[in-house]
């Protein structure tokens, strides 16, 4: 059971078209960019896509976007895509907006075999409409469903043969609870290390959680706001 | 005289007590943590997984892996920590987080909230938005009174889709202080020269004056 | 000849493929850990929190701090992991978990089992077994076939509470190997020696016998 | 707003008869040994504890339970407690079984703004009685609630003056998510340690969750089961 491969193209036998995939990261933030290139590369149409975010016009899930790979996209915000915004506005995709918070705890939720929970986030709000909704202790909630992707795309800092995961800062967002959620997870790292040299109390991601590991390359980590201190 | 943005940010500070965790939203709030005293030791949550944000790098020290949540390059305090999307929403929905700040639309006398979308117009999304109003005891939302076209901003009811229904209880405009209770936005302090009569022309919701509105001390 | 506690894990371990994460009860699921032959790569599931469970740990090497789920000290493999019970949990109610075994007082023909209670004499509760028998598609109990009095513990109904009900769908007992499905229990294996008839016997709820029913290989 | 207290002693201000108190640890394990001391060295009673096992006979929450200070507890598992046992037979001592996982879900549950979520652990057994069910996909699942608690008490193996915790090996535990779930948490560590000297990738329970921090005295840990590997 070898979780570890050469490259992105030696796993596009996984994903079909049609299916759920999630994608791990926050703006560019801890993205998949190796797994994203080589789907907006290939084939692939109809993919329903579960990201906080959706890229930039010309990097990222942006790429998806422009080729008309994405059926339906659940996200909390996609204001740094103005060609999604117009195809949006003009209904030429699917939508659903998922509060940031709902969002990543739906997905930890699908992961951790919990179906749906509730709560007090989007009340009386459109986010509401079609709930159930359920009043505890003299307040009212609305109930959530746990989310599963037939794929969960993700990227980590370092991983080791087992498919244990570290990050870096802030690129860990939404990367973890997606790798609960996959029915398949892919996981792409900066570095694959030696089994045995990631200290046991610093993984982030457990192994269990990781089918499919390799190494990417050539990492744009582009930034969406370069803000220095001088400039403020 | 209507506030500056900065005055806005300012006033909002005086707000703040010692020991606070606190999120900052994009925009007006992001420039409250250039006035907060040093004798107040806050610390700053960003949603995308950080606790304990830093100033803005130097240009040597920009890590593309640590941003904000607005996607900005920052840096991270000796005391900070790093973790998932989903411990940091249970930071929010639990309750955790002692302030938030936020911008907005519009806010109505009953405390709703509009900030996320403009149909047909503008659809970005709400972010983290409606998990901070639906989950903060104390927010305070920072805004200006009226629009560009002079139209109050504080409604009898909002017009635009909800972030948050009955939620807000203090707002920060660049012409008062005020907060709500069941009867609507009650003024508790006016921008230095700015008119009671000025501010109840600007408000458009039900404005509640009580007594003598001293003027805001900066 | 009825199986050794051994036998019954040496058995159960031919079921473990490669790859397989796996979580083994207290008793005799431990003993599982010996049969696994080295050609196959497990990794082994605690649930107080750890991934990569190793051997016992020599006299110099225990460590308060690294137990496992029975209490015992244990040591981490190399790749190993530890997290919070919260986590733990998640990979087992999730379904990550490839193959769970444990123990039971008794089992029924419709799959369901009890093995935490017995009202008036031990109450000791359930620990993880219930999330166990709840989640996991691949559930083997390793169990003796009848209690000392010989009264047999693969029954028509449970008479204890149960841990989990229709969940249950492999059994290694000291006579055989069992399947079950919509009928009851499928006889699949004998232990080498055991008779047909003794098995029947044996058992209290509905038997399927189907065929030649071949001894174990052990 | 300084966290850093001398010791227990000084916290026990804050402790109430009557009160609900979660008490971290697996087993022995990872148990906050300072402050079970001082709670069992006060005249503090009618505790309703929450806790995955309940200590042994004369050794962490089993002294509260021979000085009979607890009134009702909620644990998965109390079978290394004899006393215990012997109480719950007799009906001296109110309690709930509550599944290892249900319970530590729970317990997060409770710190995360989630008063409600479903699981499927239970359904069919005593567990379910008295609980709503709901059918998802085809499968039945019983609601479980979220658990808070007036005062959590937590044990790391180092923290820092911001409260940020680390834990050592399976002492981690339920610690975590009881640090989210008290409504004031109490943690006391065997190492303060200077403020920045741990690294933020690394920090298990982030200070946002800590109310007062202490340095223990003294940890016994003991050892439920010393298993040897010549023993085998």
């Amino acid at each position: 059971m070898k979780k570890v491969v050469e490259n992105a193209n030696d796993l596009m036998y996984l994903l079909k078209s049609g299916m759920t995939i999630m994608s791990g990261g926050f703006g560019l933030c801890g993205i998949p960019e190796n797994m994203i290139n080589a789907v907006s590369d290939s084939e692939l149409k109809d993919l329903t896509v579960i990201s906080n975010n959706i890229g930039v016009d010309n990097f990222g899930l942006g790429k998806w976007l422009t080729k008309r790979q994405i059926k339906k996209i659940l996200a909390s915000y996609v204001g740094e895509n103005k060609e999604f915004e117009r195809m949006l506005i003009n209904g030429e995709v699917e939508m659903e907006f998922v509060p940031q918070g709902t969002l990543a705890e739906r997905i930890r939720a699908g992961g951790a075999g919990i179906p749906a929970f509730y709560v007090a986030t989007g009340v009386g709000t459109e986010i509401a409409e079609g709930k159930e909704t359920k009043t505890f202790d003299g307040k009212t909630y609305i109930m959530e469903r746990g989310l599963k992707a037939d794929i969960a795309l993700i990227k980590a800092w370092k991983g080791d043969d087992a498919g244990n995961l570290v990050f870096k800062a802030t690129a860990q967002n939404f990367n973890t609870a997606m790798a609960m959620a996959g029915k398949v997870t892919i996981a792409e790292v900066e570095e694959i290390v030696p089994s045995g040299s990631l200290d046991p109390n610093h993984i982030h991601v457990p192994g269990i959680f990781v089918q499919h590991i390799f190494e990417g390359k050539n990492y744009e980590k582009r930034i969406e706001r370069i803000t220095l201190s001088n400039q403020i | 005289m209507a506030l500056t943005k900065e005055q806005i940010a300012q006033r909002i500070a005086l707000e703040i007590k010692d020991g606070y965790y606190i999120n900052l939203g994009i925009g007006i709030p992001t420039l409250i943590a250039n006035y907060i005293p040093d004798d107040v030791h806050v610390t700053l949550h960003s949603e995308n997984g950080l606790l304990g944000m830093g100033p803005f790098p130097s240009d040597e020290n920009v890590d593309a892996d640590l941003i904000n949540a607005g996607k900005q390059t920052v840096t991270v305090l000796p005391d900070g920590a790093f973790f998932d999307s989903s411990m940091s929403f249970a930071m929010i929905r639990g309750g955790h987080i002692d302030l938030t700040v936020l911008g907005a639309f519009e806010v109505s006398e009953a405390g709703d909230i509009a900030s996320w979308k403009i149909p047909g117009k503008m659809i970005k999304g709400m972010g983290g938005a409606m998990d901070l109003v639906a989950a903060a005891d104390n927010i305070i939302v920072a805004m200006q009174h009226t629009n560009r076209a002079g139209e109050s901003k504080l409604l009898k009811k909002c017009t635009l889709p909800l972030t948050g229904a009955n939620c807000i209880k203090k707002i920060v405009t660049d012409l008062a202080l005020l907060e709500l209770d069941e009867r609507g936005f009650v003024l508790k302090e006016r921008a230095p020269g700015v008119s009671v009569d000025h501010i109840q022309k600007s408000t458009e919701g039900n404005l509640i004056i009580e007594g003598e509105i001293p003027e805001m001390k900066l």
